[in-house]
């Protein structure tokens, strides 16, 4: 499954929820003020690192460029509308 | 491939149904084809032909109406939740349809990818 | 498939979620309903809407399956847990199953959405 | 006491405006004054006479304008918002009027608490 | 200032957040889902009894009955509409 | 009081939030705003909604000291530092305030809106 993640981690528990029900290997995509969850040097970086290690994170650029951040975690996927659709293409999808 | 949306929120209030647009526009683009789009709770807002926006910012409604033009997609606006929100056939948009829930149900069985759009 | 995920009564997720399971229920006689985090709570028994006049749309859930023929119902047991409820609080008792199934749940449908 | 109350979600999606008539009709029952209910953002959807809802469920925009028929309280739905979501003089309710954000502000400066209803 | 809390503790970060802000001795109101942060028994009990010995915690009556809520964590305060008009008498509000 | 505590774009309540601080900065001589949580975020340098059409309001944000003469600018330092930003990420720098101070700022203020 891809796990479509739309809410700020930093007010929402929405990522962390769908976390404990997704497999590792399913990919992750934040978009919308979910996004926000790949802020590199915030204080979910460490957290955001260990599920880089059983997850692929992908950001939605278009929604990256809306909010002007330009450093993103290391590793974290920069996809845009197309890339998203090909993402669904590849994999169901679960909106969070 | 088939692809299935559903909106879950209404215009402004939320990103879902930009990002729902966005999605839409990009499949259709790959070539894929947009069985339906289904508008849901505050989805139904998006059909309203009432909306009146400035002019630095982008015409939701409108949006949705050209590119349904242009590629033939479906809308349909649930019956039942735009009823108590007050989306009614004479406030409806071109190329918007109000229709009931069972057009949710066809979606889901018939798409073979379904994405929703929510807050 | 269907998810439940969101508490009721604060946003329509859950009624409106639940009007389309209704919907599905009639066409799709495989349909799996899986109750997660603060769905679960849509389950609690005792609901009394006198003083609000907002809708109580338990008695709906309470039908799913005598009258709706809606057979498989999962819920998480750890969200249960974490609000500090068991299935003798809920008005229905579908099945526990852990956390680290839905996933796979969810693959095995042809399409999710969650409320 | 001058209350002043805001709402900025719209009906059913949201318990807001529940909440925010609900304390609306405790406040006049305890004898303060409610000087103006402002609804802005997706509260301007509150105002639709459109709204049809099923008969178990509340009426949400009838128990608003019975409440300040009952109480005389002024209802403003802010222009602004409320045109981009297509709420347009034609579907407003009795009642309600549709104003300017100013008396946002008017009442933010006058009443002595504002409570805001929001998501 | 009465800090009112809306959103379900075990979903949003609201009432967290509001705590960084609020002064001790500032009661707090929990309605609509924020009321399910009072469940007895929740994991979340042992926080809000260390949130109780710096606040007042109070609940909505109406809220909590449409819920079907009977077991609140001891201490906390039930309201009902009358007496919530009656906390926004004593203080200004906050809705977070 | 105006307090920006959401995040931009995902939901309305930043943009809104900010027509009425225009809007009341015509009337309220004194007008306190204060950025907090993710509320900060509406403050980043470099938006660009070339992609999205979606309104950039990011310059009415930067309008507010010198074209509305708002001058009570205030954000919560924590607020910034969670989310690995600093002022000069932002296209305005509010005086750095410590969350404690929050609760006195919204009491000394006839009324306060959160958006």
């Amino acid at each position: 499954m891809l796990h479509m993640i739309n809410k700020s981690p930093f007010e929402s528990n929405s990522l962390e929820d769908c976390l404990r029900y997704a497999s590792d290997g399913s990919p992750i995509l934040l978009y919308e003020d979910g996004i926000y969850g790949a802020l590199a040097g915030s204080a979910l970086e460490a957290r955001m690192k260990e599920i880089m290690a059983k997850h692929d994170v992908y950001v939605l650029k278009e929604d990256v460029a809306l909010r002007g951040i330009e450093k993103l975690i290391d590793g974290v996927k920069e996809v845009d509308y197309s890339g998203f659709v090909g993402l669904v293409e590849e994999n169901k999808a679960a909106s969070w | 491939m088939k692809f299935g949306i559903l909106i879950l929120e209404g215009p402004y209030q939320h990103e879902a149904s930009d990002s729902a647009y966005n999605f839409a526009k990009a499949a259709v683009e790959k070539g894929h084809e947009i069985s339906r789009v289904f508008f849901y709770q505050d989805g139904v807002l998006n059909a309203t032909k009432l909306m009146d926006v400035q002019r630095d910012d982008r015409h939701i409604q409108e949006r949705w109406t050209d590119l349904s033009k242009e590629h033939g997609i479906e809308y349909i606006v649930c019956v039942a939740a735009a009823k108590r929100r007050g989306i009614v056939d004479e406030v409806v948009a071109e190329n918007f349809k109000i229709g009931g829930l069972g057009m949710l149900t066809d979606l889901a069985i018939e798409a073979d990818r379904l994405v929703t759009f929510r807050a | 498939m269907v998810v439940f995920r969101t508490a009721p009564y604060g946003s329509i997720y859950s009624f409106e979620g639940l009007e389309n399971v209704v919907m599905m229920a009639a066409y799709e006689q495989d349909l799996t309903v899986l109750f997660i985090d603060d769905g679960v709570l849509a389950l609690k028994k005792g609901m009394d809407n006198a003083a609000t006049g907002i809708k109580d749309f338990s008695p709906t859930f309470k039908a799913l399956e005598p009258v709706y023929d809606v057979e498989k119902l999962y819920i998480d047991g750890d969200s249960l847990k974490a609000r500090g409820l068991t299935l003798d609080d809920l008005i229905i008792q579908p099945e526990v199953i852990a956390a680290d199934q839905v996933d796979k749940m969810m693959e095995d449908q042809r399409n999710t959405m969650i409320f």
